[in-house]
Order: structure tokens, then C-alpha cells, then sequence
């Protein structure tokens, strides 16, 4: 079968591998090849990460100082680009502060702890057309659980600090993860019932159509499952407005006041990493995944996840706080009854997708938004009084 | 066509006063228009139904409500000309009353309430006026004695409204009582409430007396009869009427004048074939009527109170109305009601609207209110005319109707008394009209004004209404009424007699003139008269001391037998029952010292020996659950070897 | 593939020594948060048991709700009841002994019988493979009504654990 | 695919279950016991799983009473700990032995 160029370019990564895996298996036995296949897949994704968050830390700094009318780091290299590798460096050498009252074991133990699902996470992304390391027929549900275990290092970081003020960021963000998982397991329902099934890659390929540009965002329930999803991923990678957890003029940092040198960096890793994955998991449930015209798929689902980056270091940019009680009533009280309305729109939609089926959705969803809104106007109370305790 | 939607006729006040006792609170103001616009939709209904019957048609239907034994009671609706004739008046007048109410009871603290109230009688008198049997029409009657009692009561912070409406109520039941009894007794002696049946059963005694028991037809006429004097205010139990007036206006305009006390005498236009088949029972019926007729006119000349003097009037003419029943006017009496009702309701509004214009009820007060209120008082005095008897207005064909009855049946002393009457009604309706609309204010405090449109339109049209009414029943329509309710039952007609006109003419002109001339002209004349007939002025005055002879009579007796058996209860009865009581006690400390000592020593002696033996069981209930859980445990584990062992 | 599949099931007889040591410290430690963090360990350690025995559904499920939900439930009722729980304080109560004796004698008979009775184990449902999909179906298909039956019960327990754990507060004007 | 002989799996879950026993039967703490009670309840699951893999009822069986299982434990803890709370706050102790109101 004759391809043209552009497939090659396509499939540049994986016909590596496999030229890799052929070349092994020439002089050495079979489970030999099965363990590499593994490895190297492993090694990729192992290597991956945190050069991604590296570079998620520059394009941060960088954005963010656009958007507040400054430079960035522009010292270390050309534009700055040697700045995380400086950061790293100052990481690794900074002294490791334990606390004496700390509980030693699960102070160390957290931060290791927390990279391990943040990394998990990358095994089912699909990065483009045949490059999902593992292709798991439950992959959604996979990061739904994996990303949900995420709070438990968190807790073990705040509880071992013996802080009052890691507690209160533990606390804080046990309560508000478990709500934003809700309202985000919700949004995802809609994707796997047009898609009929968990598999990330089967979504994917549920998106195709004409120019591959059949994108779930471009149905009403569509860009209604996308919105919450997205706003809720940024509620789970704990970034603002969502910053509860480590608001810092409230809390110093939250759960990782106690921590320094690597083991902050554990941290600090683990949180741009789940950025990345929930942002790449956003474009494959509603934006094709690596579906597009053109371009080579890899560099579709890298411009559609950095995009969607973007955005997240834009509201950073731009939104103020939330306050504790609009945090969870915004999730409970808001986000949650949408989805539920989302969800029976989809199944509406199963039956006939037209014009027709675009109207009544519209129709559908301003009544229940206009409901919601209608329903959710706090009001702030005239006086707040604030006793002085003796 | 047909008819069923009649129905809907007492059902749709009936909601709205549902929805205004439920939802007052929340309606407001909005309740009188709920009220207004059901009785209006009602109307709106029955006028086409009632054209038909004009017409010539015959509606009615009915299903069995319940099983007595084995005769079946059925309950149904009845269109027949009367019934349509009562319908037409009734949901008009109604309406046009309620809309005048919800011009004069705004600001009422319970405007919803009184709404809801009068959408309730509004309810009980049309199902009245369909309904089929007497049962039915008792519940009816009964609906609306309560309401008339919640009405008259309704200001009820004020003693005298309290106490009115109390008299009222124990004064109809007197009559009630007598009803219920009445066509009970006709039930045993036909075997049916059903009108129509009855009517068929009369038509057939009237060949043969023997298949039916006259006696007991006899009693139940009388009995029903009563009904109709305690509804219908007449002599000897109608004290209740003038009390009554210290309900709202537009509730004496309505209940009190044109439609509850009226429907007395539709019991008698009703139960009319009964009347006509028993002997004896018409001449007790002309002569209450009569009575009533002269004894009330007779007090409403020396009568103050603007609403008083109505409300004798009112007496006067539904004792007009019995006497033509009586004299076997069906046609007559019935016409009369339904003119009597327009003007008389009008009448009220009026003096509704002077109460609301000037807040004064005595019409010593008043005077010269034509230039402040021309509306009220035109529409006045187009009504007393109206009542007076003077030609073309309604009330004039129908008066003569009754006195052409009288006079036709030779019944000459009736014929007198009733133009005597007539004479007094032209005197007393002017010496108002006189006193309040014209001459000079006596008082300076009072400030009338004229009152919203919301008032005025309907006097106007009730002023309109009181005007042609009578044409029906006038020869220019060659007493097509009479003739028509004619077709229900055959009663006697007279030819029209120009001498009776005349008379009718002349006694309301000399009455007109003499109160110009008494209360315009000459005005010393009044007190002259008192002064020089003592005697009756003093009974006019004093209505015939009838509350006073009751209050002594009936009321004193009643209190003092009370009070014998109070007295005799109290030393009797309780003593008995405190002898009783200290021997029990005496009993019973015996008794408690047995209990105390024998019984409770071995009870307590089982507890004690109970609790002794549980001090060594009770210690396996540690309170700690983890404890239960390790005995539940090893007894699995246990009852496993065992399983094993056996196995 | 011999060689992998035998490491696959030491593997797999490894994570289950894992497993029983953690569910000891569940049960052994003095301090309550370690606890709790050892129960999660071993859930997900029985999660990996659970693809061993190809229920991947599940053992996501396991994970999602075990060590997502109830053990963060667990941890934070730890954190509000914690400083009761103190190092000093005794953590058993004085019936271990008892209950030592009488769970060891509960296992061996427990573990003879196992090993004596003859499992109708099928060969042709060994093979068979399960999907999502399935599940789905079973659930909506054959046991909705117990379905319904969970869901009406989870309502009520959460309606039950707010008016439980709610405090009585002072009513104050709206 | 991995093949284990069923009894491995099934003495593994029993031994389980008994360390759950175990803990509910000697810890002091409420929330111990509801630990352990959580650890009980995954042995249990475990067989209904594995039951349901090597016997010849259809493999969703043993699953689907597993999730129930699971949602069952979620509500228990939810309700256990919920009462935990309102225990702690009225009598301020979490000891399962120090609250013995029903105690003779």
C-alpha cells in the first residue's frame, strides 16, 4: 500500500518505535521485546512530563508577565529559554526543611506520592492517531479514578506538616475537589454516550467527519459539557479562580506550606502536570482530539492542549478569587443541576440531531440557565460583624 | 336546545365564593369582581333559558339522589314559567346589586369576606329557584337563612348588628321548623317532594277528594304556610325584618327586599296546586297577608330610619303578595314580586347611596338632597312612584293586578283594606321622598355628595327595569304574564275592571298629595295629627309594641322556666350526685388502705425478688458493643465446628 | 510467553502479601491517619486484584469511590475528631486476646473447607471476556430494580447524614 | 491472561476478611472499627468477583453485586461517620468502649 508523505509524517513516533522494537527482536527473545515495548513507552511518558511542566512554568511566566505589560524571564538563555533547567538546578540544591512535630514518613511520602497519578493520567491521553501508550476500553473512567486519588497525597502532605495552616488547605481542598469531581464526571457523561464507549481513543474517533472536523464542541451539548468540564478541571489542578486550597494572602501556601527544595518541586510538578492532562483529556472528549485538517495529528492535539493552557494562565490573569461559599455553591448549586440538564439533552439529541434539535436545545438550556441564575443570586448581607475574641 | 348548563348557574357563585373564602387574603379587591363577574357569566347563561320557556319550552331532569326504603328521592331541576320568571329577576338584580356592592363596601376590612358570602346566597337562591322537590329547596332555604344570619351580622362588632342577626335566625327557624315539618307531612301523605308529581296528583284529587287524605294535606299546607311567614316576614313573626337592616345596604337590598324574602312567597306560588286543592287553608293565607299588609304601612308612617321605613314597606307589599296568593292571584302575586323586587331593590340602593353620600340614617337629618345627589334621587323617586302605584310604572299594573283579584272575588273588606293600604304606601314613600331629597337641610353637619358611577349605573339600571317591567303583565300586552303562568296552573282570571284602576289611581294621588301637603306645605299638620290621635300614633310608633309584647311574653317565660330548672338541678340533681361522691370517698379510703398495705406489699415483694436475681444476670449487658459483637463471633465460630463435627 | 506469565503471577501472589500487610497496619497502627492511609493502600492493591480477575470496570469504580470518596470521607472525619486520639491512648480494648484465639480457629476451619471442596470451576468462563458494555446492559436490563432500590438509598443516606451531622444552629432571622 | 487456582484467591479474601474482623472486634476508636468494617466489606467483594469469574453464572453477576456493595460501603460510611460526628460533639469521645449509655 502506497501512503503519502503526510501519513509518514504522521506516524513519525510510533514507526519509530516500532523500527526500535523490530530492531531488538532480531537478537533477543520475545518477552524481552514485550518488557522494551513497555519501557520505552514508559520512558517517553516518564520524560515527557516533567519536561512539559518545565516548560509550562516558561509559558506561564511568560504570559502572565504579557499580560501584566512585562517581559518575563528573558535572562537565562535565548527568550529565557533556559530558565527552568536554572530553576531546577536551584531546587536540588536548596536545603530540605522537615518540621520537628512532622509526621516524617507521610511528610516524605506525599509529595512522591502525588506525582504517580498525575503521571498515570498521561497513560491514556491519546497524543495522536495511534499513540495512546496503553488503549484501555475503560480509559475515561481510568483517569476519572486515577485523577480522584490525587487528593489523598495532598491530604497526607497537610496532615504530616502538623500546620494549622496546611490543615486548613487540606481541608479545603478535599471539599473542594470532591465537589468539582461531581459536576466534572457529569460532563463527561454526555461525550460517552454519543461515543458509546469509555475508551479515550474510541471518543476520538467518534469526531471524525468531514474535513475531521466533527467536533463534539459544535453540537449545543457540546459546548455546554465543555465549559463545565473545563472550569471544573480548573477547580481539580487547584489554579485560579479556584486557588482556594494554597490561597496564599489567606493560608501561606495551603498543604505545601511545610515543604521545600525537591520535595516543593514534587509539588509544583505535579500540579502543571495534571494541568496538561486535564487540558489534553478536554480536547479529546470535546475538541476531536488530535482530529484535524491538514497538520500531522500530534501537533494537532499539542496545539489544541496548549491552547486550552492558555486559557487557564489567562484566567489567572484576569479573574480575582473566589470567596469559600461561592466556591461550593457554584459546584453544587449551579454546575451540577447542568449537567444533569446536558445529560438529557444528549439523549434528546441521540434521537434527532437538526436544526430543529438546535433550537430546542438553545430553547432548553437558557430556560434552565435563566433558572439557575435566578436561583443562585446570593445576596451580601448589609453589616458583617466580626467579634474580636478577648 | 339543551339545558343542562343550568346547572352551572348555582355552581359559579358557588365557586367564586369558594375561591373567596379559601383565597380572600390574596384576592383583595379582586374579590368582588370574581363575585361579580360569576353572577354576571350565570346570567349570561340563564337568560337564553329563560327566553325558551317564555317561548313555550319545558326543561327538566332529574336523577335519584338516594333510596328511602324503597321509594327512591330524586333531586333534579325544574324550568317551568315560574322558575324561569324567579331566574330571569333574580341573577339579574343579583348582579346588578353586586356590582353596587363593590362600589359601597370598598375599604371594608372583610370586602373578600362579604363577598364570598353573598356569591354563597347568590349560590343557595338559584339553586332554590331551579330546583325540583322540596328537599332540595329546603337546603336551599336553609343556605340562606345562614347567610342572611352572616349578613345581617356582618358588622358584627356592633351589639345591635349581633343581636339582629341572632333574632333573625331564631325567628325564621320558627318557620323553618314548621317547613321542614310541612313537607315532611306531605311526603307521608303523597309519597313524593317532587313538584311536578305533586302538581299531576292535585290536577287528579281535584275529580275525586277520597284517594287522598285531606287532614294531613291540610296540615302539611299550614305547616309549609309557616315557612312562608317566618321567610317572608309576615304577621306574627315578621319582627325580624326591620332589625335585619343592620346589615350592608346592598345585603338588605338584596336578601332583604328582592330576593330571600320573596322566595316565601314562591314556596306558596310553589306548592300552589296544594293550597288550591285543600279547603280552607286560602282564606288563613288572605287573611295573614292582609294583615301583614295594613299592619306594616300603618307602621312605616310614623317610622325615622330611611332603611326602617323600607323595610316595612317591604312587610307591607310581600303581604300584598300573600293576600293576592290567597285570593288565588297566582299571576298577580308572582307579578308583583318580580316589579316589587326591581323597585324595591332599587329603592334600597338609593338609600344606600344617601347612607354613603350623607352617613346619616334618620331622615329628620336630611332634607334638600336633590341638588347634591340628582341621580340617587331621581332614580328614587322613579322607584316610589314605581311603588305608589301610579300609572305607567310597574308597580302600578301589578297593585291593580292584586286588587282586581280582590276585587273579583267579591272579597269587598280585602278590596278596602288593601286600597286602604295602597293609600298609606303613596303617604309614607312621599313623606320620605319630602323629607330627604327636598325642603331645606336640617342638618349642617351633614356634607352629602353624590356617590362613584360604580353605584349610580346600577340604579339607573335597576330605575330602567323598574319602569317596563310592567309591561309584560299591562294590557298593551294583553296580560301575556298572567297568561302565561296561567299554563302551569289553571286559577281563576277576572276581566280588567276600569273602576279598579281608577280607585288604584286615586288613593296613590291623594297619598302623593297629602304628604306634599303635610310635609311641603303645611308642615304643622304632622305633629297636629299625632297630637289629636294618640292611640294610633303611638302604636304606629311603637310597631304595634310587638317586641315588647314578645320580650314579655315569650322571652320572659322562657327565661324563668330556665331558670326553675337551673334552680332545681342545682339542689336536686347535684345534690344527689355529691352524696354519691362523699360515700365513694369513704369507700375508697377503705379500699386504699388495702391497696396500699396487701396488694402493693406482694407486688413490691416480686419486685424486690426480681431485682435481686437480675443483679446477677443483668452483668452480660455491658453497653459495649464491641463486646456483643466477640460473643456473636465465637458463637459462629462455635456453631461452625459443630456443623463441621456433624457433618 | 512462559517467563511472563509466571512473573505476572508471582506478581499478582506479591500484591496480595502487599495487600494483607497494609490491611494489618489498618488494623495494628496506633496512629489513625496511617490507618487510614494503609486502607487505601490496600483497596488499591485490591484494585489491581480486580484486573488480575479482568473486572477493570470495577476496579475503577474501586478506586474512584473507595480511595476517592470514602477513605478522604474517613480522613476527614479523622481530622475533626483527632486530637482525642492522642499517641498516649490506648488503642485496643482488652478482648484482643479472645478474639485472636477465636479468628484464628474461624480461618483454619474456614481455610480447610476451601480447600476441600471440589469448585465447579469452568474453563469456558474462564475465557469468556466481559465488556463495559454488558455491565451497562445487565444493570439497565436484569437488576435495574436493584438499582433503583441503591439509588433510593443513597438519597436516603445522604438526607440522613446532613440532619445527622448538622448542627443544631441558633435559628436567626433571614 | 493470569490464572490463579481459585482456593489462592478465595484463602487471600478469608484472611482478609478475618484482619477486618479483627479490627472491629479490638479497636477502641469508632472510626477504626468503620475502617475495619470497609476492609471486610473488599474481601467480600473480592469473592463475589472471582465467583463470578471461574463459576459458569454470566461474569456481570458477581460484578454488579460488587458495585452494589461498594455504594452500600459509601453509604455506610457516609451515615457511620456522620454519626461519629454527632456522637463527638454531644459526648465528646470517639471510643466505642466509653459509650455504654445502654449499659444495665
Amino acid at each position: 500500500m502506497i501512503r503519502s508523505w503526510e501519513f509518514y509524517v504522521d506516524m513519525i513516533f510510533v514507526t519509530a518505535k516500532a523500527w526500535i522494537l523490530s530492531l531488538l527482536g532480531r537478537f533477543l527473545p520475545d518477552w524481552i521485546v514485550v518488557l522494551a515495548s513497555i519501557t520505552i513507552s514508559g520512558v517517553v511518558i516518564l520524560c515527557l512530563g516533567p519536561v512539559i511542566m518545565m516548560y509550562l512554568t516558561l509559558l506561564e511566566r511568560k504570559v502572565i508577565g504579557r499580560i501584566q505589560n512585562r517581559y518575563g524571564p528573558n535572562r537565562v538563555g535565548k527568550w529565557g529559554l533556559l530558565q527552568p533547567i536554572a530553576d531546577g538546578i536551584k531546587m536540588f540544591t536548596k536545603e530540605d526543611i522537615v518540621p520537628a512535630n512532622a509526621d516524617k514518613i507521610v511528610h516524605l511520602l506525599a509529595p512522591i506520592v502525588i506525582v504517580v497519578p498525575a503521571l498515570m493520567i498521561f497513560l491514556v491521553v491519546p497524543f495522536g492517531e495511534r499513540m495512546t501508550a496503553v488503549n484501555l476500553n475503560i480509559g475515561l473512567l481510568f483517569f476519572i479514578a486515577v485523577s480522584s486519588v490525587t487528593i489523598l497525597p495532598i491530604f497526607m502532605g497537610s496532615w504530616a506538616s502538623r500546620n494549622k495552616y496546611s490543615l486548613l488547605g487540606g481541608m479545603r481542598t478535599a471539599a473542594q475537589m470532591i465537589s468539582y469531581e461531581i459536576p466534572m464526571t457529569l460532563a463527561v457523561v454526555p461525550a460517552i454516550m454519543m461515543s458509546q464507549s469509555l475508551s479515550t481513543n474510541t471518543i476520538v474517533l467518534a469526531q471524525t467527519g468531514d474535513f475531521d472536523l466533527h467536533w463534539f464542541i459544535f453540537t449545543p451539548w457540546g459546548i455546554v459539557g465543555f465549559i463545565i468540564f473545563f472550569l471544573c478541571a480548573t477547580a481539580e489542578c487547584n489554579r485560579p479562580p479556584f486557588d482556594l486550597p494554597e490561597a496564599e494572602s489567606e493560608l501561606v501556601a495551603g498543604f505545601h506550606t511545610e515543604y521545600s527544595g525537591m520535595k516543593f518541586a514534587l509539588f509544583y510538578m505535579a500540579e502543571y502536570m495534571n494541568a496538561f492532562t486535564l487540558c489534553g483529556i478536554a480536547a479529546t472528549l470535546f475538541l476531536g482530539g488530535w482530529q484535524g485538517p491538514f497538520l500531522p495529528s500530534w501537533l494537532w492535539f499539542f496545539g489544541k492542549t496548549f491552547l486550552l493552557i492558555c486559557v487557564m494562565i489567562w484566567f489567572r490573569g484576569t479573574f480575582p478569587r473566589f470567596r469559600v461559599d461561592h466556591l461550593m455553591g457554584f459546584a453544587w448549586k449551579f454546575l451540577l443541576p447542568l449537567t444533569l440538564i446536558n445529560i438529557l439533552l444528549t439523549a434528546l439529541w441521540q434521537f434527532t440531531s437538526n436544526l430543529t434539535a438546535w433550537l430546542w436545545s438553545i430553547l432548553i438550556l437558557g430556560i434552565s440557565l435563566w433558572i439557575l441564575v435566578k436561583l443562585n443570586r446570593t445576596f451580601v448581607p448589609e453589616k458583617r460583624h466580626y467579634p474580636l475574641e478577648s | 336546545m339543551t339545558s343542562d348548563q343550568i346547572i352551572l348557574v348555582p355552581l359559579l357563585p358557588f365557586l367564586a365564593f369558594a375561591a373567596n373564602i379559601l383565597a380572600g387574603r390574596w384576592l383583595k379587591n379582586r374579590a368582588a369582581w370574581l363575585s361579580v363577574a360569576t353572577s354576571s357569566v350565570a346570567c349570561v347563561i340563564a337568560l337564553p333559558i329563560c327566553w325558551a320557556v317564555f317561548q313555550g319550552a319545558h326543561f327538566a331532569h332529574q336523577g335519584t339522589w338516594l333510596m328511602l326504603g324503597t321509594v327512591p328521592l330524586k333531586f333534579g331541576y325544574l324550568m317551568d314559567p315560574l322558575s324561569a320568571t324567579l331566574l330571569f329577576m333574580v341573577t339579574i338584580v343579583g348582579t346588578l346589586i353586586q356590582i353596587y356592592a363593590a362600589g359601597y363596601m370598598h375599604g371594608d376590612p372583610r370586602y373578600s369576606r362579604f363577598f364570598a358570602y353573598v356569591s354563597l346566597f347568590m349560590s343557595a337562591m338559584l339553586t332554590l329557584v331551579v330546583s325540583d322537590n322540596y328537599l332540595l329547596f329546603f337546603m336551599a332555604w336553609e343556605i340562606m337563612g345562614l347567610c342572611s344570619y352572616l349578613l345581617i351580622g356582618f358588622y358584627f362588632e356592633k351589639d345591635s348588628a349581633a343581636n339582629a342577626s341572632l333574632k333573625a335566625f331564631l325567628t325564621t327557624r320558627i318557620g323553618d321548623v314548621g317547613f321542614l315539618l310541612g313537607f315532611l307531612t306531605l311526603f307521608a301523605a303523597l309519597g313524593t317532594l317532587n313538584f311536578s308529581e305533586m302538581n299531576t296528583l292535585m290536577a287528579g284529587a281535584h275529580g275525586s277528594h277520597a284517594t287522598l287524605n285531606t287532614g294531613l294535606l291540610t296540615l302539611a299546607a299550614l305547616l309549609i304556610f309557616c315557612g312562608t311567614i317566618g321567610k317572608s316576614a309576615q304577621f306574627p313573626l315578621h319582627v325580624w325584618l326591620p332589625d335585619a337592616m343592620e346589615g350592608p345596604t346592598p345585603v338588605s337590598a338584596l336578601i332583604h327586599a328582592a330576593t330571600m324574602v320573596a322566595a316565601g312567597v314562591f314556596l306558596v306560588a310553589r306548592s300552589f296546586t296544594l293550597f288550591m286543592a285543600v279547603p280552607n287553608i286560602l282564606p288563613i293565607v288572605t287573611a295573614i297577608g292582609t294583615i301583614t299588609a295594613f299592619m306594616a304601612a300603618f307602621i312605616a308612617l310614623t317610622q325615622n330610619d330611611i332603611k326602617r321605613i323600607l323595610a316595612y314597606s317591604t312587610i307591607s307589599q310581600l303581604g300584598y303578595m300573600v293576600t293576592a296568593m290567597g285570593l288565588s292571584g297566582l299571576g298577580a302575586g308572582t307579578f308583583h314580586l318580580i316589579t316589587h323586587a326591581f323597585f324595591k331593590a332599587l329603592l334600597f340602593l338609593g338609600a344606600g347611596s344617601v347612607i354613603h353620600g350623607t352617613h346619616v340614617q334618620d331622615i329628620r337629618e336630611m332634607g334638600g338632597l336633590f341638588k347634591k345627589m340628582p341621580h340617587t334621587a331621581v332614580t328614587f323617586i322613579i322607584a316610589s312612584l314605581a311603588l305608589s302605584g301610579v300609572p305607567p310604572l310597574s308597580g302600578f299594573w301589578s297593585k291593580d293586578e292584586i286588587l282586581l283579584s280582590a276585587f273579583g272575588a267579591g272579597n269587598f273588606l280585602v278590596f278596602g283594606i288593601l286600597l286602604l293600604t295602597a293609600l298609606m304606601t303613596a303617604f309614607y314613600m312621599f313623606r320620605l321622598i319630602f323629607l330627604t331629597f327636598f325642603g331645606a337641610a336640617r342638618n349642617a353637619k351633614v356634607h352629602a355628595h353624590e356617590s362613584p358611577a360604580l353605584m349610580t349605573g346600577p340604579l339607573w339600571c335597576l330605575a330602567v327595569g323598574s319602569i317596563v317591567i310592567g309591561i309584560p303583565g299591562s294590557p298593551f300586552m294583553h296580560h301575556w304574564f298572567q297568561k302565561f303562568i296561567a299554563h302551569m296552573v289553571h286559577y281563576p282570571e277576572y276581566e280588567p275592571s276600569g273602576l279598579v284602576m281608577a280607585c288604584s289611581i286615586a288613593v296613590a294621588i291623594l297619598g302623593i298629595t297629602l304628604a306634599g301637603v303635610m310635609y311641603l306645605k303645611q308642615k304643622h299638620w304632622a305633629a297636629a295629627v299625632a297630637k289629636n290621635f294618640p292611640l294610633f300614633y303611638r302604636l304606629s310608633f311603637n310597631k304595634f309594641y310587638f317586641d315588647e309584647f314578645y320580650a314579655a311574653y315569650v322571652v320572659k317565660p322562657f327565661n324563668a322556666l330556665g331558670h326553675v330548672l337551673f334552680g332545681f338541678d342545682e339542689t336536686v340533681i347535684d345534690g344527689a350526685v355529691n352524696g354519691t361522691g362523699r360515700n365513694t370517698l369513704f369507700l375508697s379510703e377503705i379500699k386504699n388502705w388495702i391497696d396500699q398495705y396487701i396488694v402493693d406489699g406482694a407486688v413490691n415483694f416480686m419486685g424486690t425478688a426480681v431485682y435481686f436475681l437480675n443483679s446477677f444476670v443483668k452483668r452480660i449487658q455491658t453497653g459495649f458493643v464491641q463486646n456483643y459483637l466477640l460473643i456473636v463471633f465465637l458463637v459462629l465460630v462455635a456453631f461452625l465446628i459443630l456443623e463441621l463435627k456433624l457433618a | 510467553m512462559p517467563i511472563l506469565e509466571i512473573a505476572a503471577k508471582f506478581g499478582t501472589y506479591a500484591v496480595m502479601a502487599v495487600i494483607l500487610i497494609f490491611a494489618l497496619g489498618v488494623v495494628t497502627f496506633r496512629n489513625l491517619f496511617h490507618c487510614a492511609l494503609c486502607l487505601a493502600a490496600a483497596l488499591i492493591g485490591t484494585a489491581v486484584i480486580y484486573v488480575v480477575l479482568q473486572a477493570e470496570y470495577l476496579a475503577a469504580i474501586q478506586i474512584l469511590l473507595y480511595v476517592g470518596a470514602v477513605v478522604t470521607l474517613i480522613i476527614f472525619a479523622i481530622m475533626l475528631t483527632e486530637h482525642l486520639a492522642g499517641k498516649t491512648a490506648r488503642q485496643n480494648n482488652s478482648q484482643s486476646l479472645l478474639a485472636i484465639v477465636g479468628l484464628l480457629g474461624f480461618v483454619t476451619l474456614l481455610a480447610t473447607l476451601i480447600l476441600k471442596t471440589p469448585w465447579p470451576v469452568t474453563p469456558t468462563a474462564l475465557q469468556a471476556k466481559n465488556s463495559v458494555m454488558g455491565l451497562g446492559k445487565a444493570l439497565m436490563g436484569t437488576y435495574v430494580f436493584p438499582f433503583e432500590v441503591i439509588s433510593i438509598i443513597l438519597i436516603a443516606a445522604l438526607i440522613g447524614t446532613v440532619v445527622i451531622a448538622k448542627k443544631d444552629a441558633p435559628e436567626e432571622p433571614l | 491472561m493470569i490464572v490463579l487456582p481459585l482456593s489462592h484467591i478465595l484463602i487471600f479474601s478469608l484472611v482478609l476478611f478475618a484482619i477486618g474482623v479483627y479490627g472491629a472486634l479490638v479497636r477502641r476508636n469508632i472510626i477504626g472499627i468503620l475502617i475495619s468494617i470497609e476492609l471486610m466489606l473488599n474481601a467480600a467483594n473480592i469473592n463475589l468477583i472471582a465467583f463470578s469469574k471461574y463459576t459458569s453464572l454470566s461474569p456481570e453477576t458477581g460484578q454488579i453485586f460488587a458495585l452494589f456493595v461498594i455504594a452500600i460501603a459509601a453509604t455506610a460510611a457516609a451515615v457511620g461517620l456522620a454519626i461519629v460526628l454527632a456522637l463527638y460533639r454531644v459526648r465528646k469521645t470517639v471510643q466505642a468502649d466509653e459509650v455504654n449509655l445502654l449499659k444495665w
